[in-house]
This record gives C-alpha cells, sequence and structure tokens, in this order.
C-alpha cells in the first residue's frame, strides 16, 4: 500500500464526512445562548412609551421609528415620522440598510410587542446593531401617553408628576402635529454599519 | 473563533511576525518537495515527475477540508476569510501568460524564492525577471486598465454559482483529484526518465 | 520505504487527535444556531406555533405533552395550570432540560402573557429544537377564557382605534 | 519528502494561517511591494504619476508589509531546508540540450512573463491558484486552470528546454 492509497482513502472518507455535514453557518457576531437569554430577560433592548415620547418631544433626530404591521394598519395610524417596514420584508434586501445601520437608533413597534419582539430577534441573529423594540407598543403608547389615566388623588406626587408630563405629552402630540417629520420621501437612508470586512489577502 | 488578527485586534507587529512565521513553514515545504528544482517542477508538463501536482492538489484539499471542518466546529468565521475576487477576464488573460511564464521559466514567483534561496542561480534571475515584468505592469497599466477591471463578478464562491453544498464540492473535487493522482503516477511510469530524476 | 508508513501512520494519529480536541471544544459550543434568520422569519410569519386555550385543552388530553411555564418560581407558586413544569425563562437552555426539548411529544409554553414565551419559542426554534407551541395571551387568556379565535394574537389587538383618537372623533 | 505528506503540510500551514490571520498565502504582491517601493524611492514623481504605483504605494516602510516579511520567512526556510538535506550549491540547472546562459535567458522571460500575468490575474500560483481553491473561489480555479492548462499546451514547444 503506498502513500496514494493511504492518502485517498483518509481524505475521501473526510470528504465524505464534509459532504454529510449538516449545514452550519458560524459568525463571529452570533451571540451565545446564555447572552441572548440574559439580554431578553433584563430587556436592555426595550424602550418605554415614556423613553419614547420624550425622545419625539425633544425632536432627537438619532431615533428610526419603523412600523412592522401591515401597511393597512400603517396607512391607518403611525407614529409621527415612523417608516413601514411589514415584518416579513424585514430582510428585503430594499430594508436591509435602514435595519442594519450604525448611525441611528431604530425602534420597532407593533400594536402590542410580539411583532416587534419577533423583528429585534430577527435582527439580533443576524448581528445588526442599534434595534430597539417599543414596550407595549400601539396600545401601551395610547394608554400612556395619549390618553393616561387620571391617578386617584390619594397616589403620591411621583404618580402625580408622571401623570402630568405624561398629559402634557398627550397635548403636544394630539394637537399641533409635527408635520416636519410627517414626509416619509424625505428620511434618507441611515448610513450603512460598518460591515465586518474581510481580510485583504492574497497577492494584493 | 478564528480567523484571530481581525476578530481581535491583533496589533500589526505580531501580525508581521506570524506572516514571518508562516513563511518559515511555507518556505521549508516548498523546498522539502523538491520545489526549489526547476526541472522537477516542469516534469509535471512531460510526464516524468507529478510532484506539483500532488503536492498543488494536495495541499489544496488539505485546506479546502480543514476550513470545512473548522467552520462546522465554529472555529472560524468565513465572511471573514479572504475570497479572491474574480475579474473574469483578467484572471484567464493573467492565468493563459503565468501558464506560458511557469513553462518557460520554470518556477512560479513562491518557488522561485526558495531555489534562489539555496543557490538556484536561475532562480535568482527568475525572481529578476517578475520584478521587471512587475514593474512593465506597473508602466503599461493605464492601457489594460479597462481589461483589469472588467467583468467583475466579486468574490464568488464556485459551490454557490454550481449550487451546492461546500461539502459536496470538497467531495467531487477530492475523487477528480484522486483520480489525477492516480493517471499520474502511471503517466510517471510511461514517461520515466532516469537521467532527469537522478539529477534533481 | 518503512518510514512511509511511520510518517502515515504518525500524520494520522495526528489528524485524529487533532480532531477529537477539535470535537470536544464543539461538544461545548453546541448551541449554535441551526435556521438562518430568513428561515425564521417565514416560520413565524405563519404563526402555525400560537394555540388557544381550546387548543390547549384538547392537547392537554392526550397523555404525551409537556406544559412549560417559564416564569419566576415565585409565580409558578402562585398559580400555574395544572400538570405545568417550572423552567425559568433564563434556565431553558439549560444542560439539564436539553432532553426535555429534543423529545418529540409535543410542548407547550406560556408565561403571563405571550410575549416572553413567544422570545423563548424563538430561541429554541432558532437553536434546531422542534414541535413547540406557545399559548396565545399566557395566562391570563387561560384565565379568562375568552372565544378566542386562534389567528390574532391576543397581543397585538388593537386596544384602541387609533385614528379615530387622533382625529379627536372620541374624546380623550 | 513524500509529495503527499508535503502537500498535507504545505496544506496545515495554509490552515494556519487562515486561522490565524485569514488570509491564504502569498507570494507575487511581496514583489510587487519591493518593486513600487523601489521606484518611489528611485523617481517619486514617477510613481505619484503613474496609476499602478501610486494604488500600491503606501507610506510605511515595505518591510511592514506582511507579504513581504511572509517572504523572508519563505526564503529562510527554504534555506534551512536546503542545509539540512544538504542541497545547498550554487549552480544553474538546466538541460543537457541548453547551454546555461540560455537556461539562464528562458529563466529571466519566464519571470518577465510570470510577473506581468500575476498583477493581471490579481495573484500567482499561491496567492490566486492555491489559496483560492482551498476558499473554493472560483477565481481561483479559473486561474488555476488557465496557468496549468497553458502550461500543458505549450510544454511541447519548449521541451527541448527540460527533456
Amino acid at each position: 500500500m503506498n502513500t496514494r492509497i493511504i492518502f485517498t482513502i483518509i481524505v475521501i472518507s473526510l470528504g465524505s464526512i464534509a459532504a454529510i455535514l449538516p449545514k452550519t453557518k458560524t459568525s463571529s457576531t452570533q451571540l451565545t445562548a446564555d447572552e441572548l437569554l440574559m439580554e431578553m430577560k433584563l430587556q436592555t433592548y426595550v424602550v418605554s412609551t415614556d423613553e419614547l415620547a420624550d425622545l419625539l418631544i425633544s425632536n432627537d433626530p438619532a431615533i428610526m421609528l419603523i412600523d412592522v404591521r401591515d401597511s393597512v394598519a400603517y396607512q391607518q395610524y403611525h407614529l409621527p415620522g415612523a417608516i413601514n417596514i411589514p415584518l416579513k420584508d424585514l430582510l428585503h434586501p430594499d430594508w436591509i440598510p435602514y435595519v442594519d445601520q450604525i448611525s441611528k437608533k431604530n425602534i420597532f413597534y407593533s400594536n402590542g410587542t410580539t411583532l416587534s419582539n419577533e423583528a429585534w430577534i430577527v435582527t439580533k441573529q443576524l448581528g445588526f446593531r442599534n434595534n430597539y423594540v417599543l414596550g407595549g407598543g400601539l396600545n401601551e403608547w395610547f394608554s400612556s401617553i395619549i390618553s393616561p389615566e387620571r391617578p386617584a388623588s390619594t397616589d403620591p406626587n411621583e404618580i402625580w408628576a408622571l401623570y402630568e408630563t405624561r398629559k402634557a405629552a398627550s397635548m403636544y402630540f394630539s394637537g399641533s402635529k409635527p408635520a416636519a417629520r410627517e414626509d416619509n420621501s424625505t428620511i434618507l437612508p441611515p448610513i450603512p454599519r460598518k460591515k465586518k470586512t474581510r481580510v485583504q489577502g492574497g497577492c494584493s | 473563533m478564528g480567523p484571530i488578527v481581525p476578530l481581535f485586534n491583533i496589533s500589526n507587529e505580531i501580525n508581521l511576525l506570524m506572516a514571518f512565521i508562516i513563511g518559515l513553514g511555507f518556505g521549508f515545504v516548498l523546498e522539502q518537495a523538491g520545489f526549489s528544482s526547476s526541472r522537477k517542477l516542469a516534469g509535471m508538463f512531460y510526464g516524468y515527475d507529478i510532484t506539483v501536482l500532488k503536492v498543488f492538489f494536495t495541499a489544496a484539499i488539505t485546506g479546502m477540508l480543514g476550513l470545512i471542518f473548522l467552520n462546522f466546529m465554529g472555529l472560524i468565521d468565513l465572511d471573514i476569510v479572504y475570497i479572491n475576487e474574480y475579474y473574469v477576464t483578467s484572471s484567464i488573460i493573467g492565468g493563459v501568460i503565468m501558464g506560458a511564464g511557469f513553462i518557460i521559466g520554470g518556477f512560479c514567483p513562491g518557488t522561485s524564492f526558495t531555489a534562489a534561496a539555496i543557490g538556484k542561480i536561475d532562480a535568482m534571475w527568475f525572481v529578476f525577471g517578475s520584478i521587471v515584468g512587475i514593474f512593465i505592469f506597473g508602466e503599461v497599466y493605464p492601457l489594460l486598465e479597462t481589461m483589469y477591471m472588467s467583468n467583475y463578478e466579486g468574490s464568488v464562491k464556485i459551490s454557490t454559482i454550481l449550487g451546492i453544498r461546500d461539502g459536496y464540492f470538497a467531495l467531487l473535487l477530492i475523487v477528480v483529484a484522486s483520480l489525477m493522482f492516480w493517471i499520474g503516477e502511471i503517466a510517471e511510469k510511461k514517461f520515466k526518465r532516469e537521467d532527469i530524476i537522478d539529477e534533481i | 520505504m518503512k518510514h512511509i508508513y511511520i510518517i502515515s501512520l504518525g500524520g494520522l494519529i495526528l489528524l485524529m487527535s487533532m480532531f477529537f480536541i477539535v470535537a470536544t471544544i464543539q461538544a461545548n459550543n453546541k448551541y449554535r444556531f441551526k435556521k438562518s434568520a430568513a428561515e425564521m422569519l417565514d416560520e413565524v410569519s405563519t404563526r402555525h406555533h400560537f394555540i388557544n386555550t381550546a387548543e390547549l385543552n384538547e392537547m392537554m388530553k392526550a397523555s404525551e405533552y409537556v406544559l412549560i411555564d417559564i416564569r419566576t418560581p415565585g409565580d409558578f407558586v402562585g398559580f400555574h395550570i395544572e400538570g405545568a413544569v417550572n423552567i425559568p425563562f433564563e434556565r431553558l437552555l439549560d444542560e439539564a432540560n436539553e432532553s426535555l426539548f429534543s423529545n418529540s411529544s409535543p410542548k407547550i409554553l406560556y408565561g403571563k402573557n405571550s410575549i416572553l414565551a413567544n422570545s423563548a419559542w424563538m430561541v429554541l426554534t432558532q437553536y434546531g429544537y422542534e414541535n413547540i407551541s406557545v399559548l396565545n395571551g399566557g395566562l391570563s387568556s387561560w384565565q379568562e377564557p375568552q372565544n378566542q379565535e386562534k389567528k390574532p394574537i391576543l397581543d397585538e389587538q388593537a386596544a384602541y382605534d387609533y385614528a379615530a383618537i387622533m382625529k379627536g372623533d372620541q374624546g380623550i | 519528502m513524500d509529495p503527499y505528506i508535503a502537500g498535507v503540510l504545505l496544506g496545515l500551514v495554509l490552515l494556519v494561517s487562515f486561522y490565524l490571520t485569514g488570509r491564504g498565502l502569498g507570494a507575487s504582491g511581496a514583489t510587487r511591494s519591493m518593486v513600487v517601493s523601489a521606484v518611489s524611492a528611485v523617481a517619486p514623481g514617477h510613481a505619484e504619476n503613474t496609476t499602478f504605483f501610486h494604488k500600491y504605494r503606501s507610506d510605511e516602510s515595505p518591510m511592514k508589509s506582511w507579504l513581504v516579511l511572509e517572504i523572508a520567512g519563505v526564503i529562510i526556510g527554504g534555506f534551512l531546508s536546503g542545509a539540512w538535506a544538504g542541497r545547498l550549491k550554487l549552480k544553474v540547472e538546466h538541460s543537457p540540450k541548453i547551454t546555461p546562459k540560455k537556461r539562464i535567458v528562458m529563466a529571466t522571460i519566464g519571470g518577465l512573463f510570470f510577473g506581468f500575468g500575476s498583477q493581471l490575474g490579481r495573484g500567482c500560483t499561491s496567492g490566486a491558484a492555491l489559496t483560492g481553491m482551498a476558499t473554493l473561489s472560483l477565481a481561483g480555479f479559473v486561474t488555476m486552470m488557465a496557468i496549468f492548462g497553458t502550461a500543458f499546451a505549450l510544454a511541447y514547444f519548449f521541451r527541448k528546454n527540460w527533456i
């Protein structure tokens, strides 16, 4: 038995193993299972409605609201300045520059939290950063900001203070519409995230 | 998780040190394989010594299987590993010119360095020739620029083009290479040149 | 020619030992994404994994099912659906639970509502586990069973007529 | 050394290179670095005006380029191996049918072709073909087939040089 035969046997067997290996993709941006669960548990990616109201009132240019509901629901009502990326189109090449970028803070929202949460998990798996979720979604937005519940007179001062802020925010959003941010055509695609670049190599 | 240098922001000095050590291994193996002899290299095209074919394909298969297994085991991120860019026209024309250079000169750049290192004078002239060749290319580059840049296809993998998984393609290549080794060894017996083999 | 055998044998042993070393590293790193993001998106869009209370009742009549409560142990002790086991969300991927999830019998996840349970479902599905469902609406829908259809996600139902409120048709 | 074992070792060197630095092996790029820095040193104005030299000109010394360091390793590694095997000897290797002078001319012409082709093809046998094949890149396979195909096709015309 010469070297060629030994070599052939070894590489053909290794090659057969390679051919039957399940298709897996190793990515350096992948979170470990524990990190993923921890982040979900701690809800670090959730923006509360009060925080969002603050950001919108201060006209923070660094936030981008993304409505992940279908376009009918978006047409009927959407938050000021929001763009519409229905969940099923999230990974459409046209939208990738919006969800995979570094210049803005993307906030996904839907009626509740389920759809936006799913959008976040999908983008997280791909290693996209700067994506957040509006906790409670539009339902929470309306119940807490647009029509805040009047606290009982016996409630402590902090709750009253919160109520007053919310009431002011409510006036802001239902009164004069911030029309400047309404026109979608003026929203430019954000700066794409610097991709993990391939190493320069070969003879160049 | 590899590749280590780009992922862990290793300093350039360490990277260069790694380059030197990798080069040591590269040069040692090339010389040990007998690639410092132009007549051994050229033997492949006349059938009396197919060492080039054996070493070249064995190395490519080993590297390929290694990358597939490393990726499967989660030890390397193939999105970062360099994949050659494919410019159809210039790859083919460049390859044809290099092929002509190979049969005329009897070396390729890597082997010419090892051969020059052990004192082959023809290899030193080959290195000189390649320096001149690159200089000429630099001078005539404006004339060739359109051709150099035409038909760009990106960093495309052959398995993607064929629409099969990397593993299948590797197995296919291994089977083809094994057949080539077998035929090559038959050719080695048929075109045997004792005089040349003794000399190199 | 004898040394060739020795060299190839040595090489083979080296290769095998490397393979084993790497294989053990792999064993420690078993949680890898088995489904791509696009596949997950498709799967999520079909929403076959949401079940309502009626379906849950139906499933609980069969002998083989695992009902998993992902809330904290404290909440679990307070109240839980009969027959449920408690695996707090952050412990889902612990080694001890691996056999439970790789089992082929149907598994139902529930939490306070369906949001965290849905996250759990997505993580487990990404890691390749199958035959897992989520109780639509979670424990709140179990405690107050409404006449619910399967499809509309309870959490995603609009609680208000947003457009009307914003137009000022309805008083705030 | 047995070619198959040498091949496996070369493959392992390639793999180590991929694992550590994410790039494969290369050779002609080092020569280019040297040419570019030589031109920049001798005729800085010319280097500035020529697109090609300008493109690859870097402010760092050429001795800080990855490929140049790698090739320095190749030369030393080759020398060590030659010393170990007792192959160190100044000589011109040629077929008995040609004179050493003709062999040197041929080697220089071959080098000229290889240098030119490696720039056009973006890499030589090691940088484009070997590394490219290991990463399953289409460019690697095309370049490899073009090199070996042409060499086989022209082998007949240059048989005197070798056999």
